[in-house]
């Protein structure tokens, strides 16, 4: 049990507590939260990895540290991606709930969609 | 290109181009005149061409067309049916609004069933018989009322229903083809050596049996028939039936003797005549008897070649291919005569009346007529057992109907007494007429199945007689109670069926509601986490 | 039981705790708080596993931004907060929990089960090194051997911002992002916005610059610039300029477009594209680290603002 | 050159074309961008034609080498570098997605041309935007052989697809918008997840080197089993397919053809991806019967509940839902072939024609239904009255593009349920056939249902709302008859789909 | 002289570590939020001093040093702020109710 696979450990759970929290919590800022828990978790494997690859007189294998920096980038593009879509569902005055008021069979009166 | 590969081009050609000519407006309003023109290129490339192969595309994927024995004779008599309803609507369309969804669909019917006629390979025989189906279920559509919307329905639906069947029977056969070659030809034989050969066999006769009206599932063809405007059910009861009989004669292997097969085949066959009559005497409507007795005839056709892919005589499929030539030519007549009858008063009948009368009882197999010829072409496959006997009884039964038919017929006259029928309708009638007559003489020795001397014997015409008089007897008595009789709806089994389809709809709204609760936020993202786990454990589960 | 592995094991404890409270707290607001918190701790875990490109860009992007993001969007529905009661039922929660448990102990054995050789790219990475001409091996990976990820990787932003842009409303269009916020001109959040942004251009031009030959690069940088224009626009000393002004375009178009130029110009010059002439490879990773910085520092400013609230002042 | 190229893989002569078949929409997009208001939508125009000839020239490239085409990013070899390779599916793919696309672009012409008054409106330039950002990550998709960049590509598809969704700003469509998004994030977290894993062993993300070194141990299935239930939630596979019917059907008619059509299928192409050539030696038949029997599900509740809609939208949705589900009854069928030793090209092709034919014919579905509901004002299935004789055209694409559904000759759909068939019966699982023969049934009926309620004369009286210009009819008939005569695809001479594929032709189970 | 300063080093960093268990506990204890925020600035920004003065001598001089106290510098900067403002929205009454 050294350092890395301590945190590999850990990576897995953050991913478990993630996936809960992305199922259980009706919000959908909670949901956001929750995928970017899950996606700090898989992070974190990858740096776990990345440790473990240290070579070469290098702290950590640098590949997986370039992916990892862009995909924090990617996951921050999505969360205010996420957000933003949030927001404009508050300024439409509609519940903030991932729950369709009449779901989409029964939508009688069909709205004008362009 | 053989002069024959021109004339079989030529015969499918050109009713392709006028329903391509048919996209312009400007063509489609000045082609009603012309679709009794469409088929005679048909005409000619049956009578002239010889049986070389035509083909298409590439080395991989050919596309070809040839003409058969069997393939001739039919085309022959279809083609002469085809010019003479194309003459009839042609009139018929002139006092009818929107001709040209009837154009479209008669000349896509048109060339799906020449190039059925011609086809020689799997896939364009598939091709086109799907165009058939969508045309000829148009041609239904153009009856105009709702239960012609009902009747398309039904008949697209049952068409589609036969083509699944007929694919998987089509793969298979493809799958066990002598080295990928597509050919009807090599069909046949291939069947009979394919591990899968009673399987194949099922899903083909299943297939080709649906779009031909055998009975469990012949519903669709008296309501098609009596929504049907006239011309359209002269032709789709006439070639249009004939082109899935015609493929059952080719795709069955005649040669090898398959009496496991050929016997149930057989018995179906005759269930179909028998329960043809049956229903056909307690309806009233013209159309709808000629459309049970339509059901009845396709019944002892498939019984006649069940019987000879048991007794495994390769020329049974000629016989068959002459009894379904004759009844082509009896039944378009008799859908035209239907016609006629209608504009004709009272007091013009007999003109029309005695050739109508003399065509019905040839169906039966009337002495000299046509049918006779028909019934003593099949007589050597029937044998004189218990079969022979049940075609005689079946004689008799097709009697029946036809007198229960003319006697119906007679009271459909015109409601003006005084007018008779029009001359561009009555004269495509007479055609059809002298050619039911004639031709079936004409083909008897030129195809080889014998001769007249001995179709003219005392006993043979003795034999084609007794039937039809037994036939008469027992109408007298049937005539006086036809109050008692109970009048059964149209498509009998059809009933049935939309009634369980109704109940199918209602576990839609369970599934609905599932799929519903499916698509909630919890439940969806815990199935894809379940699935995951589940994938995982599929792949471990191979140690 | 080395104390370093004692530290790492309160870490780990620590994290796993923040993370469960975030995520079971029932207040919005406290769960986001909970977040960044989370985020931060998270920075000291890439600096234990040795990974300082790493940690500097989770603290600035994962904690600061992020949380900058997600606060501001907690602040404005706290008002929702009542009318989203229906949590899910005891049976829902228990087949979650056992579900994301199940999937917990696969990943715990793959980890436990990774190979103890790790197969790693590192030395592949070193040789090369020389070829780059740059010192840090993660910058040589993600400008010289991978190049086209971190071009999409920009492109990504834009296509994220023009997707938050699209959720304005029509009549907005061509407006500008507003941050909400009510602070007074003279109050202190406005002093500390006069003094903190020239250290922090400072500092970002500085993390920017090092980042060719120790930890450091235009990610982390852009978002110690985007934070300070930010904070600015925060403090009302300024604004954001409107969606269809030209040089911001222009500005938020240039880094992808420079790249892939210098990229094709690779073709003439080193055979492929994407590939450095021998001896050229630092100025020319310097000119696309230059020219990718306004993009990154305009577009992740202008995604934390979200889309055009209001027509520019005519 | 800094580097010497070793003999497994080297820059082949067309390679170049890659690049630029990822990186002209990129640019097409950027300078749209700038130039803004009506100028975008030409920008994009040209990017479509230039990108179409691109495409072609691959296909040319690829046929004439006879191998797949290669090339090395920046001359870093690929362990440590990324390399773009297209082989014979790649390319058919290529191919189909430009012509649709093209197809939709002169479609979209009309309906967001950018209105004379404004310099700049939203929904037109966001529309053109995304149009060229949704076919260079397909482009990327179909070309990258490194498991990361293929992540990234997935990131961009959907980030540009989820805009689309709410393109008119309704609360509805903003609320499918964001559980979209949302559920497409989980699955592309899961895929990178996978991703990790498969790093963490191997030491590589490049395809072919994945493929030889991957063996079937934990961690690969756990690897694959993640990264497939990504790629099937972003797939929306029948139980996974909660965003799919209210994101298609909400969004405008353009951006539900691009939504239906293309964007489904480059989660589905990752998929085959790694199922034939990265985990070619883990796979397993029950699990590829697995999938086999969600696509069944797929196609019987997808048929059945697409029957009880009002809406022709949804209708169209859920017959998405639908065909989903034929796209992956390949897998049971190749992976079928292959472990009884035969090549298993039959299921591949029929699985390829079956997602091109559906792409083509379901982009000219959506569209036909938006020049409909210009027309009518709705669209209620219930009141289609009067269409044909306003729309000729476009009821005629509706019934082609339902034909090629159906699987009736000559369409593609048809070539494709012929080799599946085959393949069905050769490895004596005939369900598949019979299922496939009954979701044609059941598609047909609701082709049948929408084709006869507009074939019935209009009210009397009853006149258009919006003309519709007839170059979209056009536009909808030569996608929806693109479709229809797929089926002779057969007649071309070599098998394009399978050049360049060494990997899992036939590599024996273990 | 190394030891001295180690020695002094450890010292400091405790001293540094009782000043946050210092401000914690205010924090956790004190009725109001106004009297925590004064718990917490004080409390916190003496102790990271302490801590900061500790390290000093392990950091060799010029850039490490001046990184390290720029930090103290900027957390003092940030604190000093943020209680400002935290406090104006207290005694405004728009903070949180708890």
């Amino acid at each position: 049990m050294n350092g890395p696979t301590l945190f590999g450990l850990c990576a897995a759970a953050l991913i478990g507590f993630g996936l809960y929290g992305l199922i259980v919590n009706p919000q959908p800022l909670r949901k956001i939260i929750g995928f970017n828990i899950i996606g700090s978790g898989v992070f974190l494997l990858f740096g776990t990895i990345a440790r473990r690859g240290a070579a070469a007189g290098m702290g950590g294998d640098p590949v997986p540290q370039a992916l990892l920096i862009t995909g924090i980038v990617v996951a921050f593009s999505a969360t205010a991606l996420a957000v933003a879509l949030l927001l404009r569902l508050f300024d439409e005055g509609g519940v903030v709930t991932l729950v369709s008021e009449a779901s989409p069979t029964e939508a009688k009166a069909d709205p004008p969609d362009a | 290109m053989t002069t024959s590969g021109l004339l079989i081009a030529t015969a499918i050609g050109t009713p392709f181009a006028m329903l391509l000519a048919c996209l312009i407006p400007a063509f489609r309003k000045r082609m009603p005149p012309l679709l009794g023109l469409a088929p005679i290129p048909a005409l000619a490339a049956a009578l002239l061409a010889d049986d070389t192969l035509l083909m298409f595309g590439n080395a991989q994927f050919k596309l070809a067309f040839a003409m058969d024995k069997p393939g001739t004779m039919l085309l022959t008599v279809a083609a002469i049916l085809w010019i003479a309803s194309g003459f009839y609507a042609t009139t018929w369309l002139r006092n009818t609004g929107h001709a040209g969804s009837f154009v479209v669909c008669w000349l896509m019917t048109l060339t799906g069933c020449v190039g059925v006629f011609l086809a020689a390979d799997l896939l364009g025989f598939y091709f086109l018989l799907a165009v058939l189906s969508v045309g000829a279920s148009g041609l239904v559509l153009q009856g105009g009322t709702s239960k012609a919307l009902r009747a398309s329905a039904v008949y697209l639906g049952v068409a589609l229903l036969a083509e699944a069947f007929l694919l998987a029977g089509l793969v298979m056969l493809a799958w066990v083809m002598p080295h990928g070659s597509l050919l009807i030809r090599d069909a046949a034989a291939a069947i009979s050596t394919s591990p899968w050969r009673d399987l194949t066999l099922a899903l083909l006769v299943v297939g080709l049996g649906m779009k031909a009206g055998l009975v469990p599932l012949h519903f669709w063809m008296p309501l098609a028939y009596d929504a049907a405007p006239m011309p359209a059910s002269a032709v789709m009861s006439g070639a249009v039936v004939k082109a899935s009989a015609l493929a059952l004669i080719r795709f069955l292997p005649f040669d090898a003797a398959l009496p496991e097969f050929g016997l149930p085949l057989a018995a179906i066959g005759f269930f179909g005549a028998f329960y043809g009559v049956v229903i056909g005497l307690t309806q009233s409507k013209p159309k709808l008897i000629l459309a049970y007795s339509s059901v009845s005839q396709m019944g002892f056709l498939v019984a006649v070649i069940g019987m000879g892919l048991a007794v495994g005589d390769s020329g049974s499929a000629l016989a068959a291919c002459f009894y379904a030539a004759h009844h082509l030519l009896a039944k378009g007549a008799l859908f035209l005569a239907v016609g006629v009858f209608a504009t004709t008063g009272r007091h013009r009948l007999w003109l029309v009346l005695l050739p109508a009368a003399v065509l019905a009882l040839g169906i039966g197999g009337l002495p000299l007529t046509g049918g006779a010829m028909a019934k003593l072409a099949v007589k050597p496959i029937m044998g004189d057992g218990f079969v022979g006997l049940l075609a005689n009884l079946s004689a008799i039964g097709t009697t029946m109907l036809m007198l229960h038919f003319i006697s119906r017929l007679v009271t459909s006259t015109a409601s003006i007494p005084s007018t008779s029928a029009p001359v561009c309708l009555a004269s495509p009638w007479l055609l059809m007429f002298i050619a039911a007559i004639a031709l079936p003489w004409t083909l008897y020795p030129m195809t080889g199945i014998g001769i007249w001397s001995y179709a003219l014997q005392p006993e043979i015409l003795w034999a084609a007689s007794w039937p039809i008089l037994i036939g008469i007897m027992p109408m007298f008595v049937l005539w006086r109670w036809r109050k008692a009789l109970p009048q059964m709806p149209e498509g009998d089994l059809i009933v049935i069926g939309e009634r369980a389809l109704r109940k199918v709809i209602t576990w839609g709204d369970g599934l609905e509601w599932a799929e519903g609760w499916l698509r909630r936020w919890p439940v969806a993202t815990m199935m894809l986490l379940a699935l995951a786990v589940f994938f995982g454990e599929t792949l471990i589960g191979w140690r | 039981m080395t104390l370093a592995l004692a530290v790492d094991i309160g870490l780990a404890l620590l994290i796993l705790a923040m993370a469960a409270w975030t995520i079971a707290v029932r207040d919005t607001f406290a769960s986001v708080i909970g977040f960044v918190t989370y985020g931060l701790l998270l920075t000291l875990v890439w600096v234990r596993l040795a990974l300082p490109d790493v940690a500097l860009t989770e603290a600035a992007m994962g904690g600061g931004l992020t949380g900058a993001l997600l606060i501001g969007a907690a602040a404005r529905l706290r008002r929702t907060e009542a009318t989203v009661r229906e949590r899910p039922g005891v049976f829902t929660r228990t087949l979650a929990a056992v579900l994301s448990a199940t999937v917990t102990a696969a990943l715990s054995f793959c980890v436990l089960n990774l190979p103890d050789p790790a197969p790693t790219l590192a030395p592949g990475a070193a040789a090369k090194l020389g070829s780059t001409g740059v010192g840090n091996p993660v910058t040589a990976v993600l400008l010289a051997y991978r190049s086209m990820d971190t071009l999409l990787e920009a492109i990504v932003v834009l296509i994220a911002l023009f997707g938050v842009w699209s959720l304005a409303h029509d009549r907005f269009w061509g407006g500008c992002p507003q941050l909400r916020t009510h602070a007074d001109s003279e109050g202190i959040l406005a002093y500390f916005a006069r003094i903190l942004p020239p250290i922090g251009i400072i500092v970002g031009v500085y993390i920017f610059w090092i980042g060719a030959d120790f930890p450091g690069g235009k990610f982390q940088g852009a978002t110690i610039l985007a934070a300070m224009w930010l904070l600015v626009i925060g403090a009302g000393l300024a604004h954001f300029p409107p969606v269809s002004q030209a040089w911001l375009r222009i500005l938020l178009v240039a880094g992808p477009l420079v790249f892939m130029a210098i990229g094709f110009a690779g073709i003439v010059t080193a055979g492929a594209v994407f590939a450095y002439p021998d001896g050229f490879a630092k100025p020319l990773i310097l000119a696309i680290e230059i020219a990718l910085m306004p993009t990154l520092v305009l577009a992740l400013a202008l995604l934390v603002a979200g889309a055009p609230q209001r027509m520019p002042p005519q | 050159m800094p580097h010497s190229l070793s003999a497994q893989d080297v820059t082949t002569p067309g390679g170049l074309l890659l690049v630029l078949a990822i990186l002209i929409p990129f640019i097409g997009m950027l300078i749209g961008f700038v130039f803004g208001g009506g100028k975008a939508m030409r920008v994009a125009l040209a990017t479509l034609a230039v990108g179409l000839a691109i495409v072609i020239a691959i296909a040319k490239a690829l046929v004439q080498s006879g191998d797949a085409v290669i090339y090395i990013l920046g001359g870093w070899m690929p362990p440590l570098g990324v390399a773009l390779r297209a082989d014979g599916l790649s390319v058919v793919m290529l191919l189909a997605i430009a012509v649709v696309i093209c197809g939709i672009g002169v479609y979209a012409r009309a309906d967001f041309g950018s209105p004379s008054g404004v310099k700049e409106a939203r929904a037109p330039l966001t529309f053109w935007l995304l149009l060229l950002a949704v076919w260079g990550s397909l482009n990327l998709v179909f070309v990258s052989g490194d498991l990361f960049t293929l992540y990234v590509a997935l990131e961009l598809l959907t980030f540009a697809a989820v805009p689309l969704v709410s393109l008119d700003g309704r609360s509805e469509t903003v609320r499918s918008a964001l559980r979209y998004l949302l559920y497409a994030l989980l699955g592309s977290v899961l895929y990178l997840l996978g991703a990790v894993l498969l790093y963490g062993v191997y030491g590589t993300l490049d395809i072919p080197l994945l493929a030889m070194r991957v063996r079937p141990e934990p961690v690969a299935w756990a690897a694959l089993a993640l990264m497939i239930s990504g790629l099937l939630a972003k797939t929306a596979l029948f139980p996974l397919h909660l965003w799919l019917p209210p994101a298609h059907a909400g969004a405008p008619a353009a951006a539900s053809a691009v939504l239906s059509g293309l964007v489904i299928k480059g989660s589905w192409f990752l998929a085959v991806r790694l199922w034939f050539d990265v985990f070619a030696g883990v796979v397993t038949l029950p699990s590829a019967q697995t999938l086999g029997t969600l696509g069944a599900a797929a196609i019987l509740v997808g048929n059945v509940v697409a029957l009880r809609q009002t809406r022709l939208k949804l209708l169209i949705a859920y017959s998405t839902v639908a065909q989903i589900g034929y796209l992956f009854l390949m897998f049971p069928l190749a992976t079928g072939l292959s472990s009884a030793g035969l090549d298993s090209a039959v299921a591949v092709n029929g699985g390829m024609l079956q997602a091109i034919s559906h792409a083509m014919a379901k982009a000219a579905m959506f569209m036909a239904a938006g020049l409909i509901y210009t027309t009518l004002g709705h669209d209620r299935v219930a009141d289609l009255r009067g269409m044909t004789s306003t729309l000729p055209m476009t009821v005629l694409a509706f019934a082609l593009a339902g034909a090629s559904l159906i699987g009736l000759p000559p369409s593609g759909g048809f070539l494709a349920k012929w080799l599946l068939i085959s393949a069905a019966i050769t490895t004596l699982q005939w369900w598949w056939a019979l299922l496939m023969l009954v979701g044609g049934l059941l598609t047909s009926v609701y082709v049948f249902i929408v084709v006869v309620r507009s074939l019935a004369p209009a009210h009397d009286g009853w006149k258009p709302k919006l003309p519709v210009p007839r170059y979209q009819q056009a536009a909808v008939l030569a996608l929806a008859l693109c479709s229809f005569l797929l089926g002779a695809a057969v007649l071309c001479p070599l098998d394009v789909m399978q050049i360049g594929r060494t990997v899992s032709r036939n590599t024996l189970l273990p | 002289m190394k030891i001295a300063l180690d020695i002094f080093t450890i010292f400091s960093v405790m001293a540094g570590a009782f000043f946050f268990l210092a401000g914690t506990v205010g924090l956790l204890r004190f009725p109001d939020p106004l009297t925590r925020l004064h718990a917490l600035t004080k409390a916190d920004n003496l102790g990271l001093g302490l801590v900061v003065l500790g390290l000093l001598p392990q950091t060799h001089w010029p850039l490490d040093t001046i990184k390290l106290i720029a930090i103290w510098l900027f957390a003092l900067l940030a604190g000093a702020t943020v209680g400002q403002l935290m406090a104006c929205t207290a005694r405004r009454g728009g903070g949180q109710p708890k």
